[in-house]
């Protein structure tokens, strides 16, 4: 399961996607909407995609850790849109037979994901919004 | 020839347009590109970091554009 | 959230007790029944535990895990009793304002878990039972 | 005195009971329960560890007992 939605994640089908028999070890990364930036409040986050490119690279993501861990399954959900604080933004699941490897790669996974995935985040405080990383 | 270019995030804004129509001399590279609309937009300029995708893979600097790629402008990402 | 229980442990529940709107990150894992050890079929997995120390035990490891990294939130629910392929045995959810914490901390808490927690495990094989780790 | 100890895993297939009632002299510790019992039930000896908890904590070799202790026999534990 790779997608972006613009609907809530639903966190528990997400790991239902990466069960299986051989798996003894399941780890998932959930991003959620912090309230505050830099101890600054934030009222609501804004995630824009480019949808078909950012399926494709998550795609490879997943096919780059599947490679390098022995992975069972891998699924990432990245949602996009209007989200208030607490909701997820990305929910990444990943099963593995042993632990070690369930944590590696859902980290690896995460820290690719925000690098490489063609997605954007504009944070929306009570004085204005901000693209975030845009400007040094 | 003139190429469609997706714009996101804060390129968007700078630009203001999801989808921009843009001239460039024929075989034109991603170097060229993003130079012509540096010039015709400074905004750009001062983005920590700008990339250009084409058939929605990342492009390296010397690659070619054709009027039929789909080309986007890509800001810093900031997912998850 | 920390519990030993004997019903099927609720993922969804495990991980919304940890939800706070500081955190930025919830990191889970879920330990799941293999089908095999060593490559050897199991059928199926007992676990027995002696449930006032285990409580106790648990958290106490949240308690360490709190005290080393900048937790918002920590939930961990063990399962006892017959379980079969594919059920979680453990859920363990941390949530932190920023993602590498939450890698951390519930690594921590999973491997010391493993250590100190009193819960035991017998592997039930077509040709017999074996109570893990017990003998060299 | 005569403790109580609760077993747990394979330590209760070996004594074959989930409670012990156990005669030691007054004042014993950790470490003269561990060695009587080995010794009444030489298969404790081949476990990978044995553990004594007193009152939901580990308890050090040197601790001493007493009759009104909460005693558990902990064999190596194997959760997640």
């Amino acid at each position: 399961m790779i997608a972006i939605t613009e609907e809530p994640i639903n966190t528990q089908a997400v790991i239902d996607a990466v069960q299986a028999d051989g798996a003894g070890a399941i780890n998932v990364f959930i991003g959620t909407v912090r309230n505050q930036t830099q101890a600054k409040p934030v009222i609501q986050l804004d995630f824009e995609a480019y949808d078909s490119m950012a399926v494709k690279k998550m795609q490879e993501i997943a096919d780059q850790a599947t490679a390098r861990w022995p992975i069972q399954k891998v699924a990432i959900v990245h949602r996009k849109g209007a989200l208030q604080i607490g909701e997820a933004a990305v929910v990444i699941a990943v099963s593995t037979p042993h632990r070690k490897a369930s944590f590696e790669a859902c980290e690896f996974i995460i820290d690719t994901l925000k690098q490489v995935v063609p997605i954007w985040k504009k944070e929306k405080f009570e004085d204005g919004d901000v693209w975030v990383a845009a400007h040094p | 020839m003139q190429v469609k270019i997706a714009l996101f995030g804060i390129t968007k804004e700078i630009i203001g347009a999801s989808k921009l129509n843009y001239q460039l001399s024929e075989k034109a590279d991603v170097n060229q590109l993003l130079s012509s609309l540096k010039a015709d937009y400074p905004a750009l300029q001062k983005l920590t970091s700008l990339m250009i995708a084409v058939n929605d893979d990342y492009a390296t600097p010397e690659q070619t554009l054709s009027a039929h790629d789909e080309i986007a402008l890509i800001p810093p990402v900031c997912g998850g």
